[in-house]
């Protein structure tokens, strides 16, 4: 198959293979070394898509990263990518696209009628309208959410695999040009760790696209030799495909690097994407510059393009992006691109200068070709609507905001080459921190001083020759490497000189050409027009971050990487003040849009969080448990029996807890160990109670307050020696409760002699409940005296219990007779099996995290995080028992404050509705009326709420205000519109002495 | 009841030893499971010359006192986890520590079953690692010998650098599928091969 | 003030645009005003809009260090809602909220306040619990709520992943119909414009520096463009909340931190709602003109840099691939981040201070975008009567004392 | 990603510390002396400087000691870091 627009020979493709894709479904052939975009051009194919407001039709703009136009929607199915830039996408055989935001096809695209209407549609025309009728607003919005947006987001999930990498080094070289080049073959002859990313992929630049010479060669044959040298070196590391997207705090940055997106598909297990995260020492920022469009009357049209891309295609990609061009320029650049164009069999028709003066060095360059040059004028206007018909040339006034001698004349040309002058590429330098300072010379900025430990060199710096491009790179990586401690031994590499250029002369700023009707587009991706920038300014909104805002320029996927400058200079202009005066909006990372998967890395699916298991676990999944998640933790919720349901299964644990034996895995308690001489002394401080008087073998439980005299956590302790104490923790809360201690022990009361230790890992916990406990413990037991008067409840006792070394605790968060047995993690397993198969004839069943809950609130135990939620005290709670008065303790005060001390706060409650079978909802509000009709007070809530099968009947637990004084009153639990009597109580139901668990 | 100990592996359920193979080929990552060793926490101020020199007695060498540094001595390392804090891994001497320290103020904790050892080595070892963990593992602070306490991926964990491409990564037994799948996930790329972690 | 509609717009179409009024003046600071508003944030504007409109006090500057919206009003995530736990937030919320469904109309300027819902998810019991508290209270306080299973919000929300299998699964979540989305930039401006056409006096890159205060009295601030007098100062201003405090050498509870935001590359519809989620940390809706709008979670340390870090970004990324799989294959296009004023107890402050005249407007921390006219509106009140707005009156600073407090922390542990 | 310099570990990413906020803050030693609003200021004032802020961190997944750091709130910049217990430093 044919490509008509390919050039005979030169390019950096591999004309022995061809490759096949399909734009839109038309199936078109390329060459290994293409990008989608040269592969287009290549096929005769300028249209590549549909402008984002007014739906114009665009063709490519640039040819690298900073495209605006071409962007288009990659792959198919789960791996279908919308608004990838044609210019960046490496073809591949078999590579399918479509282009975006338009309908039914880009030929035809009926969004198109907008345009019709532009008049209408000025910046912000929507925040003038769709107000009326108000109801109306909604299918406004609809119709305005569709015209929006660009591309479609896939419909399937992601197949691909994304990684993660950090990495450190003392020498982050961004952008391999010819000064990058130089600044890591400098830092590299010092022995220093480097790192080399480039967004291409191939490292070289600019050089990739021009044909400048180095030492009489071509200046890439140079770039070669140094990128061998690097690739050989050990202390390089070099990242093509790898754009540096952000740069943050205290030299880290990060960088995107496209490992797979050249390819149909990754290899297996090879990831898609690889971002980056590097700690640099010194970052030396070589990433050159951006050409800048000029502003003239439909200056967006299909062929019209930057003259650097034109000369990249022509150069690098062996491309013809026309047949007949027209170049234009306020600055040199058009000339090289010029001679470039016609050396490839390019017509040029004239190259037009906005100087008054053509470049006398270039121009006799040119005359050599039959370029004729055409200076102090402008391109006013472009023919064609889908490609570019001809251009209308006219003579500029001497300020520039004229045209004098009539509307000039008409040119027939398929491309026309802009460049309205350079910006160095200085995102990442600003998102360092470093300022930027205009630059008259350059109609831009440059950068300014450095905040962090980075220098910018060649382009990025405003320096636009080669050999002052090298020597700069050079010098650069040369003083980074120094700064970061790593010296040359030895001479430098030897300097490259390059071919004599024409000296420069100085460009004609001009951020807008006058003449002609049509539209002059400002940011080409946002569809923004210099008389949107002007309506701005002339509605008051000045500033530039209004102006922005207003106008949508440089929000746009490219960030207005081409456009910002001029639209600077157009609100200047309109303000009538200086570009500096002006100042630019932020630049933010990311540099190039990051997708989504290589941010998330691998912490996606089952790897997102990570799912601590105890030592049961797979025994727990093995007979069917249903977990929980808590915290990280997955806790068996209960063990449902084939077919059975939550509440029968639950039941049938409740019920076995206490009639006769049932097991839980508790090893997910937090637990810490605190030893030393002032341990006692020190739980005094963080617990409400007092710990002084336990004794050695005892248990006591604590609660523990934040200074503000909430409830933060609480457990039962134990006093295993005289300085020395096992202290249990909410399984949520064990992370925490730890950190916690360790902060007042470390910074507030040093002068305590006392270690924390975190041993919840060691110990593996399973805790046996019910009336059969004891008989259980006698078998599996034998080295303990197990009789409640010599191993009495809230004691505990070191043992043996089914052949391992363990520490009983007689504790019980169920009410019955219960030990908690620890064991060392790694025989947890053993110890639960065993437990299990010795329990068999007391039918013991192992009961979940639900089942706890109802045989705890049958006797009025708490959760913390469910009776408590932050702003419950324990005086709230009813638990005026475990406040001491003789000892202050953390947020003792707080409890006396005087909204604190109120009596009416709620109060921890039992509710019992009148009709016993109906479970309210947890949450549910309680309310002192029948009438749950909004607006009603609430006086507070229901916190837990049951089906008891050992009462028979519902019950719920409440903080209700004022509630400790409400027993026997009537309330009604507000919920779904429905509101339900209910008895005020005491919080416990079941067993009210405690006797069973003392038993 | 005499004591039996049986001791159950958080990472059994994945069935390593049904993957070990003896030669890892071309592998880039070898990754094993470290057999169980007795540990011990051992608090203590290092400021404190008294509590040094009856660690130092207790263990009958000198303690690391040096942040991020293990002291390796006849099947026992100890791992200087903070200026308060070490980890002893391997022969504990528990009893003899105890009585040495009896004078100072100071912790003994038996964390045996807290934390398992993932051996990672191989060629690529280093680049599955930095995959999960921030530190510059090319710094001289973690040269062959030297320890670290830092982040696995969401978790923690205790690094112990023993050669340039070996480590062995002590993680809490929660934590061990977690970290196992995590560091595997990661060595994908470059081939793994599950080796024996040596007895 | 010229009227928005339509037809202006076909008639100014006309005159190719020439002819619009300024939306706002840019006026030189008068050496004395009735009051002062310091900070040009939505709030600020909004109390200077109806201290002009309700209370006719319209010889009022509002001073802005920057440009207006450019504080967190013009960095936020648009989120609007009203379902908070306790009564007197729900209070406020939804007074705001109100104010909101009519806006566009009372301001003759389009904020695109849309109805779109919002929705928190609940991952496990205990978030599910606190939800439903939530909504059974906002039943009582007469704000829309509801509790959807997770194939009703399937239906709602199609590309939320309510796979059971999810590491965190989605066990249900909260719905709040009346919810959702304005544009942020348009609310400071159509309150700016509103208060201009009143008289009020919108002055940019003017930086309070500091108070003049005489006998326990304001009597006005200096500024980095002169001193003003005035015997009323409001102070509206958010992250730099404890600066201005210390300029009037009072002590705030607050706390700046980073809180920070992104959004993906435009793209078309698919993002009906807004989905909010705790343990999961992420929220996500989509903006009018296409772009993901997704926010993260705050930096742990003290900042006035309006920017945050990588981290951050990853985590909230990871939630929102996990609850949207769609969506890994778009791309972050933009983050940035807001300085937010947080307070212990999750809650404002708005109210007198110990210095006779001197109001402060603050602590709303990660989630004051949805009160902006409700704050402005009792705010105003509050200047102008030199006494709280029954519905601001539980938000008083001498809360930390008594321990009133109001504790919105599990209603603003994703608080937006 | 800030880089902390802890003084035990030498220089490690933020996200292995937690951040304790303001430093130097005393628990007063006779709660119950104190009136609601002098309490109240020590539970709930803190400073909220923009510049220099001094702060505690905590090292807690590496060495798991807490110190001081004085930190620009503007600029980021670590300007010291200095051990519990210490007085400011002049920076
Ligand atoms: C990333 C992010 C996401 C958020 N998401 C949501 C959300 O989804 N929903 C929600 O309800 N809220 C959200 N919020 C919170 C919300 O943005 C703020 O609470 C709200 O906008 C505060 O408005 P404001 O007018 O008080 O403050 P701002 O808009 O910050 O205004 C304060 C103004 O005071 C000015 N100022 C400061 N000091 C001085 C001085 N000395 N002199 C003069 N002027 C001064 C500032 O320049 C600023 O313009 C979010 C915030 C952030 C940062
Ligand atoms: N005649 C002119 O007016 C003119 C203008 C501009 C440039 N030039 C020429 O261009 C050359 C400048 O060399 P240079 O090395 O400074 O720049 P360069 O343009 O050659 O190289 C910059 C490189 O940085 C890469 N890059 C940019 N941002 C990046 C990021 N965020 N992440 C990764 N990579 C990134 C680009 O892909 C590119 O390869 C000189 O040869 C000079 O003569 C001439
Ligand atoms: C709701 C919302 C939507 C946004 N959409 C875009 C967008 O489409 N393009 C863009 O570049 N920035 C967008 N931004 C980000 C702004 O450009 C800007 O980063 C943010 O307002 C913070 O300001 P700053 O970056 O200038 O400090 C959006 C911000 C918000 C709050
Ligand atoms: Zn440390």
């Amino acid at each position: 198959m044919a490509q008509p627009f390919r050039t005979a020979e030169g390019g950096r493709i591999d004309r022995s293979r061809s490759l096949a894709f399909t734009f839109d479904g038309r199936e078109m052939r390329g060459h290994p070394g293409d990008t989608l975009a040269s592969a287009l051009l290549a096929n005769g194919n300028r249209l590549v898509g549909r402008s984002f407001k007014y739906h114009r039709p665009r063709g490519l703009l640039a040819a690298g990263g900073e495209e605006p136009n071409g962007l288009v929607r990659l792959r198919r199915g789960g791996r279908a990518e919308p608004n990838v830039r044609a210019t960046l996408a490496e073809l591949y055989d078999g590579l399918t696209a479509e282009s975006q935001n338009r309908w039914p096809s880009l030929n035809f695209d009926l969004g198109a009628v907008t345009g019709l209407a532009t008049p209408l549609f000025p910046a912000g025309f929507y925040y003038k309208t769709f107000m009326w009728p108000p109801a109306w607003w909604p299918a406004y919005e609809g119709v305005i959410r569709r015209m929006a947006g660009l591309g479609r987001a896939p419909a399937a999930a992601d197949p691909d695999r994304y990684d993660h990498r950090h990495d450190h080094c003392d020498v982050l070289v961004v952008g391999g040009g010819p000064a990058g080049l130089a600044a890591a073959q400098w830092a590299a002859r010092t022995g220093a760790r480097v790192i080399l990313a480039d967004e291409g992929s191939e490292f070289g630049g600019s050089l990739l696209s021009g044909n400048e010479s180095l030492d009489g060669k071509p200046a890439m044959a140079w770039a070669e030799r140094i990128l061998a040298e690097l690739a050989a070196a050990g202390n390089v590391h070099l990242l093509p495909r790898t754009t540096v997207s952000g740069y943050y705090d205290h030299n880290y940055l990060g960088m995107l690097e496209r490992v797979a997106d050249h390819l149909a598909e990754p290899a297996d297990n090879q990831p898609r994407q690889r971002l980056w995260k590097v700690r640099a020492g010194q970052v030396v920022l070589a990433t050159g510059a951006l050409e800048r469009p000029l502003v003239f009357a439909d200056n967006d049209r299909p062929g019209v393009m930057l003259a650097s891309a034109a000369q990249s295609y022509v150069n690098r990609y062996g491309v013809r992006p026309g047949d007949r061009a027209v170049l234009v320029g306020n600055n040199d650049s058009a000339y090289p691109a010029a001679l470039d164009l016609a050396a490839a069999g390019v017509r040029v028709a004239a190259l037009v200068d906005l100087r008054p003066e053509a470049h006398l060095d270039w121009l006799a360059r040119l005359d050599e070709q039959g370029i004729e040059v055409m200076a102090g004028r402008a391109v006013t206007g472009v023919e064609g609507r889908d490609g570019v018909r001809g251009v209308r040339i006219a003579k500029l006034s001497d300020d520039g905001k004229g045209i004098v001698g009539g509307v000039g004349r008409e040119v027939e040309c398929d491309l026309l080459c802009m460049s309205g002058g350079w910006t160095p590429s200085l995102h990442l330098f600003s998102q360092s921190g470093g300022k930027l300072l205009w630059d008259e010379g350059l109609a831009s900025f440059r950068p300014g001083e450095a905040v962090q430990a980075v220098r910018v060199v060649g382009a990025a710096a405003g320096r636009f020759d080669l050999t002052a491009c090298l020597a700069a790179g050079a010098e650069a990586g040369n003083a980074a490497a120094n700064d970061s401690g790593h010296r040359r031994r030895g001479r430098g590499p030897r300097r490259p000189t390059a071919e004599e250029m024409p000296p420069p002369l100085a460009a004609r700023p001009m951020f807008l050409i006058p003449g002609g009707r049509g539209k002059r587009f400002v940011d080409f991706q946002e569809d923004v027009t210099a008389a949107d920038l002007q309506l701005a300014v002339r509605e008051g909104y000045r500033s530039v971050e209004h102006v922005k805002r207003y106008t949508t320029a440089g929000m746009g996927t490219d960030q207005g990487r081409t456009t910002n400058v001029n639209a600077l200079g157009v609100v200047a202009q309109e303000l009538d003040v200086s570009v500096p005066e002006v100042g630019h909006t932020t630049f933010r990372p990311p540099f190039s849009p990051v997708t989504f998967g290589a941010l998330a890395g691998r912490q996606v699916g089952e790897l997102l969080d990570p799912l601590r298991r105890t030592p049961m676990h797979g025994w727990h999944q093995a007979n069917g448990a249903v977990f929980e998640p808590v915290g990280q933790w997955l806790r068996p919720y209960y063990y449902p029996a084939p077919g059975e349901d939550m509440q029968a299964a639950v039941n049938r644990e409740v019920k076995a807890a206490r009639h006769s034996l049932a097991v839980m895995d508790a090893t997910t308690l937090g637990k810490i160990d605190i030893q030393g001489p002032d341990a006692a002394e020190f739980l005094n401080r963080v617990y409400t109670n007092g710990w002084k008087a336990l004794k050695v073998g005892s248990c006591r439980y604590g609660l523990m307050l934040g200074e503000e005299g909430m409830v933060m956590d609480d457990g039962v302790t134990a006093r295993l020696g005289e300085g020395h104490f096992h202290m249990t923790t909410t399984t949520g809360n064990a992370a925490s409760v730890l950190a916690w201690l360790e902060n007042w022990s470390q910074t507030e009361w040093p002068e305590l002699r006392v270690y924390c230790n975190s041993c919840t890992e060691h110990w593996a916990v399973v805790s046996i409940s019910g009336p059969n406990a004891r008989k259980l413990m006698a078998e599996l037991c034998d080295d303990v005296d197990l009789s409640p008067e010599a191993f009495p409840f809230m004691t505990w006792r070191q043992g043996t219990v089914a052949g391992l070394p363990a520490r009983i605790f007689r504790v019980s968060f169920t009410g019955e007779l219960s030990y908690e047995i620890n064991v060392p993690a790694g025989c947890g397993l053993n110890l639960w099996q065993t437990v299990l198969a010795a329990g068999e004839k007391y039918g013991i069943t192992p009961f979940g995290t639900e089942a706890m809950h109802v045989l705890r609130a049958e006797v009025g135990f708490i959760i913390v995080g469910q009776e408590t939620d932050g702003t419950v005290t324990p005086l709230d709670l009813g638990m005026d028992w475990i406040v001491s008065r003789k000892k202050d303790f953390l947020g003792k005060r707080s409890l006396s404050r005087s909204d604190t001390a109120r009596d009416d706060r709620p109060q921890l409650v039992g509710l019992l509705t009148e009709d016993p079978n109906l479970r309210v909802p947890e949450g549910a509000q309680l309310i002192p009326g029948s009438d749950p009709r909004p607006p009603v007070a609430s006086q507070g809530h229901v916190t837990s709420s049951y089906e008891s099968p050992n009462l028979g009947r519902t019950f719920a637990m409440g903080l209700l205000q004022g509630g400790g004084e409400r027993h026997g009153e009537v309330v009604h639990v507000a919920f779904d519109g429905r509101a339900a009597p209910a008895t005020v109580t005491a919080p416990r139901f079941f067993d009210p002495e405690g006797s069973r668990a003392r038993g | 009841m005499a004591e039996r100990r049986i001791r159950h592996s958080p990472l059994a359920h994945l069935h390593l030893a049904a993957r070990v193979v003896v030669d890892p080929g071309d592998a880039g990552a070898r990754m094993s499971e470290r057999p169980p060793r007795a540990q011990l926490a051992v608090r203590g101020d290092s400021g404190d010359k008294a509590f040094v020199a009856a660690f130092k007695a207790g263990l009958g060498f000198s303690p690391p006192l040096a942040a991020n540094t293990v002291v390796t001595h006849d099947g026992l390392a100890v791992f200087w986890l903070g200026p308060s804090e070490w980890l002893l891994v391997g022969e504990v001497p528990g009893e003899q520590l105890a009585a040495a320290l009896a004078d100072r103020h100071h912790a003994l904790v038996d964390v045996s079953d807290s934390r398992i050892a993932i051996g990672l080595s191989g060629p690529r070892a280093r680049d599955v690692l930095a995959k999960l963990c921030p530190l510059d593992l090319a710094a001289p602070a973690l040269a062959p010998g030297r320890c670290a306490g830092t982040i696995l991926a969401r978790g923690h964990m205790l690094l112990h650098v023993l050669a340039e491409d070996s480590y062995d990564i002590h993680v809490h037994r929660s934590f061990a599928d977690y970290a196992w799948r995590m560091l595997e996930d990661a060595a994908l790329e470059y081939g793994v091969a599950v080796i024996d972690g040596g007895g | 003030m010229a009227r928005y509609s339509i037809f202006a717009l076909a008639r100014n179409a006309l005159r190719r645009h020439r002819d619009w009024p300024l939306a706002w003046r840019s006026p030189e600071p008068k050496a004395a005003y009735d009051a002062i508003i310091v900070g040009g944030g939505g709030h600020g504007l909004a109390t200077a809009y109806y201290l002009a409109k309700r209370h006719g006090i319209t010889n009022v500057a509002v001073l802005e260090k920057g440009w207006i919206g450019g504080g967190n009003t013009g960095r936020n995530t648009t989120i609007v809602r009203s379902n908070y736990l306790h009564d007197e937030s729900a209070g406020i919320y939804d007074h705001a909220l109100k104010l909101w469904e009519g806006l566009s109309q009372e301001l003759n300027f389009n904020v695109m306040f849309s109805a779109r819902g919002v929705i928190n998810l609940a991952h496990d019991e205990h978030e599910a619990r606190e939800l439903r508290r939530r909504v059974f209270a906002n039943q009582l306080a007469g704000v829309d709520a509801e509790w959807l299973t997770p194939l009703q919000l399937k239906e709602f929300c199609p590309i939320l992943n309510v796979d059971p299998g999810m590491r965190y699964p989605v066990l249900g979540g909260a719905l709040q119909r009346r919810a959702g989305t304005a544009r942020h930039d348009a609310v400071a401006w159509g309150y700016a414009r509103g208060a201009d056409g009143r008289g009020v006096d919108i002055i940019q890159n003017c930086e309070v520096t500091g108070f003049d205060i005489r006998d326990g009295q304001v009597r006005g601030v200096r500024t980095t463009r002169g001193e003003i007098a005035a015997p009323k100062v409001g102070v509206v201003a958010a992250g730099h909340s404890s600066v201005l405090a210390e300029m009037a050498g009072l002590r705030l509870p607050i706390q700046s931190h980073p809180l920070q935001a992104l959004v993906s590359e435009p793209v078309k519809p698919v993002m009906p709602t807004v989905v909010m989620s705790n343990a999961v940390h992420a929220y996500m809706s989509q903006s009018d003109k296409g772009e993901l709008v997704i926010g993260a979670g705050i930096d742990s340390y003290n900042s006035y840099a309006q920017r945050g870090s990588l981290p951050v970004i990853e985590e909230t990324i990871q939630a929102v691939v996990e609850l949207f799989p769609i969506t890994s294959r778009l791309k972050m296009m933009r983050q940035w981040a807001g300085i937010v004023d947080v307070c212990p107890d999750a809650s404002p402050i708005i109210g007198l201070t110990p210095v006779e005249g001197l109001y402060f407007n603050c602590g709303w921390g990660t989630g004051g975008f949805k009160a902006t006219p409700g704050s402005g509106h009792v705010f105003a009140h509050t200047i102008a009567r030199d006494e709280p707005h029954a519905i601001n009156a539980p938000f008083t600073l001498d809360r930390f004392h008594s321990g009133t407090l109001v504790a919105e922390h599990g209603a603003a542990a994703v608080a937006h | 990603m800030l880089l902390i310099d802890c003084p035990w570990c030498g220089p490690r990413d933020e996200v292995e510390f937690s951040c304790g906020g303001e430093a130097h803050i005393v628990r007063p030693p006779e709660p119950a002396n104190l009136s609601d609003a002098e309490w109240g200021d020590y539970v709930f004032m803190r400073q909220n400087r923009k510049g220099v802020h001094y702060e505690r961190w905590c090292h807690g997944h590496g060495c798991g000691r807490w110190f001081n750091v004085a930190r620009d709130t503007v600029s980021h910049q670590v300007l010291a870091v200095y051990a519990m217990g210490e007085a400011p430093p002049e920076v």
